[in-house]
């Protein structure tokens, strides 16, 4: 095995509640992510799992512990922009069209312009956006705007991919069905996933491992190793290995 | 708490800074000002604290003029909000008319005034009601209407009346706005009711006792008026602020 | 559509950025003009609006008087917030136009600017009221409503309610002026201050009649203040005493001229404003005119000062409370040698 | 959308009449039922007015275009100073809690007292006079911007950042263009502001100007001219109230907010 690509080390994360009280969100979480694999941080909320996905981002600092992401910290993998993220909200820009929005990144990025128009061509193919370029957010039902987030976070081939429950606001079908794109654009660029989520069926789906969290304060309850094969279809889903990877994680809850 | 006082001692500490480059005359040596142009602070001080009962009572004349045509402006802004609310068709051209007045130069607003009103103080209240309407009818309209997506459905299914779907939804919805316009007022009122006094027909109030102070060539009594004014004007404010936090405390404006 | 309005907000910009442009430029050019043609620029700061009152600067600049003497004179217009005394220390205008009383106060809190002539020879303020209210002697106050402008013009007031045994806080109520007549047209006061050239014809084109109004006039009373004077700041006047005394004898010729054809003024003045109806301005001129060549004065001393009346003015503001402390008459403050040399 | 359109002008016009009528009413009651002496000054007949205003319609406009360009070069500083003025408080926590406090009583101090301060510093009239148009412009400008730029998402900004985006690009990018609703409101405010304060700054001794003639009208009696100089001031102070709605339709078209005038209230 290779050294891991990223290393959560004892990680403690405290801040000051309104009243004045200590509240810990992470209480002395360790785990590693290996290069290319997809893992999912699972929980209820208050786990501390968006607080984790936005350690390993550099866009909050733990308050003791050690985070390496190949060896760096986040802040030199950020600077040097290996990072593409996904909100759980869409977090376009207003003023911007689907295909600047999209371009917003790669701008500061400096891609040149014919690169930039390239990608964004195909990101839309991808997402299945076609038709709506030249749309403002506003145009667009939430679902949509909800790939428009992923395709900017694509759209850069970013070699680590921070999700933080990009699709808990949408419908189960519409879920369900990026989901599987999502798995199949993975599938193409093997990047590094890290993918926040409370659904426990779309963890197991999508993951090759899971990191189960527990709240108040957040700790590692366990962590579960998906062996279902790849490619994976929604037909999966209806398998009795599946099923036992569900009754498994929410076994590990309730032992906490 | 330490973020509370650092919201104190910072401006007092610039202030006070201010206070001593002023008093030292860098100020007047910058700008070529001679201490007669520009009294120092001391020189203010003094005569503030020499004329500290007539200031008192003139601040009280213009204080007092100005809240009680905020009150009436304000009140008269919001119910032709609420009637817009309510006849939406109708009821926003109310609102454009309403914002006409606010194009009036308060010069000739309280030249007009004086011809409707003989005393001061009513000359006074008559131009603040009306340099009020605008801002409190403007955002209360907005704060009545923007309402969470809903919001208004969930009333309807339990069938609720319009009158109440304004009370228990509306209301409470507009109340940041309201603070908003009243923020916005309680500068405007005081400015309004000092010019008015530039013209009223009457002797006492901030705006007269300046303008008369100023014209003599009285520098140092004239910006003790001024610097009464600012008092007053920044402990209105801040009142509001104190009122709006505990009224509000839900809205994320307050967090 | 879209278009459209793409193209309306272009007009509208370029629209916006012209009219800018031409009101910076206004500004520009008149510096500009203060280099050509080899004249000195001076510029005089005016009491009030461009008026009658002013008629003397006006004919000399018409007839060219200042040229001769080698000045471009600009005339700045006064208003509400104008204040000449500030105007002349902050160095915006060179020299302006006040109430001696009014100087006097200005002077003696410090601020260096020096009376050099006297235009108004008499006083020109009243106090009118409807002759129903019956006020005819000062005596008729008590118990009034009297109002007064402020601002250092309600001292000829006070001195002439002291005079005649009235207590100004006690015995009738002062209010403010707008200055409009309304309140006196309104009966809103009783009393109401107004310059004979100005506030008192206004009265009388509003439809009253001479036999509706009693005026007291504060020179019979005895306690008229003097008004309208030149003055400059100590510090441009001794780079300009021979600018200045050049300036003085333009304006003195303007003003004789002015007197000589009080008509012919008010129509010049009238040529540089219309805000105020070409009749008005004549008699404006006319009234003016009787304060600046009282009958049996010599014309050729129009700007003479009569120190007796320095004192006067001087003795009164002490007494009444317009100055704190007894006013310095020396030539630091008041002094004819610049109308002298003038007028040699 | 059209049927709604011609809905909304149909209302206009019944307004504008509704007014018209009301003034003329109350202008009659005044002289013929109440026989108030003063009441072609208190409230003289719209339409004596209009008519007033037409005769005099070059005077007019010509001085009122004066003001407007005074007011417009006004609004432009102020403005401009306005958003500086944010951006370093919104850059500066310790700038904001010095500054804000201090913008607030700087709006208490009269402009007769700063006048003659100010005419001394800058010694040219002109731009005195637009400094202080634009002293008093700049208060609502910077108030709405600073709190646009604050109103800023935390995600929106944490996109940028995990791209590495520098300092001024994150301004750029996402707080100008984020914040640009907000300016507008502010300008929507400061827009008639503009126009009365340049109308107070024509009474600062000017020769020129709408003010000035409502001023000189005021002293010499001439209540239809007066009444008419305040129309036009006030069509004036309405105009500009409009031009910046409109810049803000032209320029914002993402801004569902500018669109959603009028009577639709859901």
């Amino acid at each position: 095995m290779n050294s891991p690509e990223i290393q959560f080390k004892n990680v403690n994360m405290a801040y000051k509640g309104k009243s004045g009280e200590d509240i810990v969100a992470l209480d002395n979480v360790s785990f590693d992510i290996q290069e290319g694999e997809f893992i999912s941080l699972l929980g209820p909320s208050g786990c501390g799992k968006t607080t984790s996905l936005r350690i390993i981002g550099d866009l909050l600092q733990p308050t003791s512990g050690e985070v390496l992401v190949r060896g760096l910290s986040p802040r030199e993998i950020r600077l040097q922009r290996k990072y593409g993220i996904v909100f759980q909200s869409p977090v376009l820009y207003d003023w911007r069209t689907v295909r600047r929005n999209i371009c917003l990144p790669m701008e500061i990025m400096k891609f040149s312009k014919k690169e930039r128009t390239a990608r964004i061509d195909k990101m839309l193919e991808l997402v299945g956006l076609q038709d709506f370029g030249q749309k403002y957010p506003y145009e667009l039902s939430g679902g949509m705007q909800q790939r428009v987030g992923i395709a900017r976070a694509l759209a850069l081939d970013p070699e680590i991919l921070l999700m933080d429950e990009p699709f808990s606001a949408l419908d189960e079908f519409t879920r369900e069905k990026l989901n599987e794109d999502l798995l199949n654009i993975w599938s193409q660029t093997k990047k590094t996933v890290i993918f926040v989520t409370h659904n426990i069926p779309e963890a197991v789906f999508l993951s090759d491992r899971v990191v189960v969290l527990s709240p108040h304060p957040g700790r590692v309850s366990a962590i579960v190793d998906i062996n279902l094969p790849r490619p994976r279809e929604n037909s999966v889903r209806e398998t009795s290995e599946f099923y036992d990877y569900i009754v498994k994680i929410r076994g590990s809850f309730e032992g906490v | 708490m330490k973020e509370k006082m650092l919201n104190i001692i910072w401006p007092l500490g610039f202030g006070i800074a201010i206070l001593l480059l002023w008093q030292v005359g860098f100020l007047h040596m910058i700008f070529g000002l001679k201490p007669y142009q520009l009294p120092v602070p001391t020189a203010i001080a003094i005569t503030l604290s020499n004329n500290l009962g007539k200031a008192l009572t003139d601040c009280v004349v213009t204080i007092s003029g100005a809240l009680i045509g905020m009150a009436f402006g304000s009140l008269i802004g919001f119910m032709i909000a609420a009637i817009a609310t309510f006849f939406p068709k109708w009821g926003y051209g109310g609102m454009i008319v309403v914002s006409a007045f606010n194009a009036i130069p308060l010069v000739a607003l309280s030249s007009i005034m004086n011809l409707w009103f003989s005393t001061g103080m009513s000359q006074k209240i008559g131009v603040v009601t009306v340099v009020c309407m605008a801002a409190m009818s403007m955002n209360a309209y907005k704060g009545l209407n923007s309402l969470k997506p809903f919001s208004v459905d969930l009333m309807h299914t339990v069938a609720a009346s319009e009158w109440t779907i304004f009370t228990k939804l509306r209301l409470p919805n507009c109340l940041p706005n309201v603070f908003t316009a009243l923020k916005i007022n309680i500068a405007t009122a005081i400015m309004a009711a000092m010019i008015s006094e530039y013209f009223a027909s009457s002797t006492s109030g901030l705006g007269f006792a300046i303008k008369d102070s100023l014209r003599k060539g009285e520098m140092a009594m004239g910006w003790s008026y001024i610097v009464v004014a600012s008092l007053a004007g920044v402990i209105l404010y801040g009142i509001i602020i104190l009122v709006e936090r505990n009224a509000i405390k839900w809205h994320a404006s307050q967090k | 559509m879209k278009s459209v309005k793409k193209l309306v907000s272009i007009v509208l910009i370029i629209g916006l950025v012209t009219m800018l442009g031409a009101g910076c430029s206004s500004g520009t050019t008149k510096k500009e003009s203060s280099s050509t043609g080899g004249l000195q620029k001076v510029t005089l700061q005016l009491k009030w609006l461009p008026q009658s009152q002013f008629m003397g600067y006006y004919v000399a600049k018409e007839k060219g008087y200042y040229e001769a003497e080698g000045i471009d004179l600009e005339i700045l217009p006064g208003g509400s917030d104008i204040i000449p005394e500030q105007q002349v220390s902050n160095g915006v205008a060179d020299i302006g136009v006040t109430w001696l009383s009014s100087l006097m106060k200005y002077q003696s809190q410090g601020w260096d600017l020096i009376d050099t002539a006297q235009i108004f020879q008499k006083s020109g303020m009243l106090l009118v009221s409807k002759a129903s209210t019956g006020i005819v002697t000062p005596a008729d106050l008590r118990g009034k409503k009297v109002s007064s402008w402020f601002g250092g013009n309600e001292y000829e007031i006070y001195a002439l309610l002291e005079a005649n045994g009235l207590n100004k806080d006690k015995d009738l109520t002062m209010v403010q002026q707008d200055y409009t007549m309304n309140q006196l047209i309104n009966n809103d006061v009783d009393a109401a201050s107004a310059m004979t050239y100005n506030e008192y014809g206004l009265l009388l084109e509003s439809g009253l009649k001479e036999s509706d109004l009693n005026k007291i006039d504060m020179n019979d009373a005895g306690v008229a203040m003097m008004e309208d004077c030149l003055f400059v700041s100590k510090d441009w006047i001794a780079d300009n005493e021979d600018l200045y005394v050049r300036f003085l004898r333009a304006s003195i010729k303007g003003w004789a001229d002015a007197c000589a054809d009080p008509t012919a003024a008010g129509k010049t003045v009238y040529n540089v404003d219309q805000s105020v109806s070409l009749d008005h301005q004549i008699y404006m001129a006319n009234e003016v005119k009787k304060l600046v060549e009282p009958a049996g004065f010599d014309a050729a001393k129009i700007g003479y000062i009569d120190m007796n009346a320095v004192q006067q003015t001087a003795d009164l503001s002490l007494k009444y409370g317009l100055l704190t402390q007894k006013a310095d008459l020396s030539t630091a403050t008041v002094n004819p040698k610049y109308w002298e040399e003038a007028t040699k | 959308m059209s049927v709604e359109r011609n809905d909304r002008i149909f209302v206009g016009i019944v307004w504008g009449i509704v007014i018209i009528g009301l003034w003329e009413v109350i202008a009659f009651l005044l002289q013929n039922v109440f026989q108030d002496p003063m009441a072609a000054t208190k409230l003289p007949y719209l339409h004596v007015i209009i008519a007033t205003f037409i005769q005099n319609a070059g005077a007019l406009l010509g001085a009122g275009l004066v003001t407007f360009s005074r007011a417009a070069a006004g609004f432009l500083v102020g403005g401009i100073i306005g958003i500086i003025l944010a951006v370093i408080m919104s850059l500066s926590k310790t700038v904001e809690r010095i500054g804000l406090p201090y913008l607030i009583i700087s709006q208490m101090i009269p402009i007769l007292a700063l006048a003659p301060i100010i005419f001394n510093i800058v010694k040219d009239m002109d731009s005195a006079r637009i400094i202080i148009a634009a002293y008093i412009t700049f208060f609502p400008v910077a108030i709405n911007m600073l709190s646009g730029l604050k109103a800023v998402e935390r995600d929106q900004k944490d996109l940028l950042y995990s791209v590495a985006a520098s300092q001024v690009e994150i301004y750029y990018k996402l707080m100008f263009p984020f914040s640009m609703p907000y300016l507008f409101t502010g300008l929507k405010i400061a827009a008639p502001l503009a126009i009365t304060a340049s109308i107070l700054v024509d009474m600062l001794g000017s020769s020129s100007g709408i003010g000035v003639k409502i001023l000189y009208a005021l002293y010499s009696n001439s209540s239809n001219i007066f009444w008419a100089a305040v129309l036009t001031s006030a069509l004036m102070g309405i105009s500009g109230y409009y031009l910046v709605v409109l810049g803000e339709k032209v320029l914002l078209p993402w801004n569902k907010t500018s669109s959603k005038k009028g009577g639709d209230n859901v």
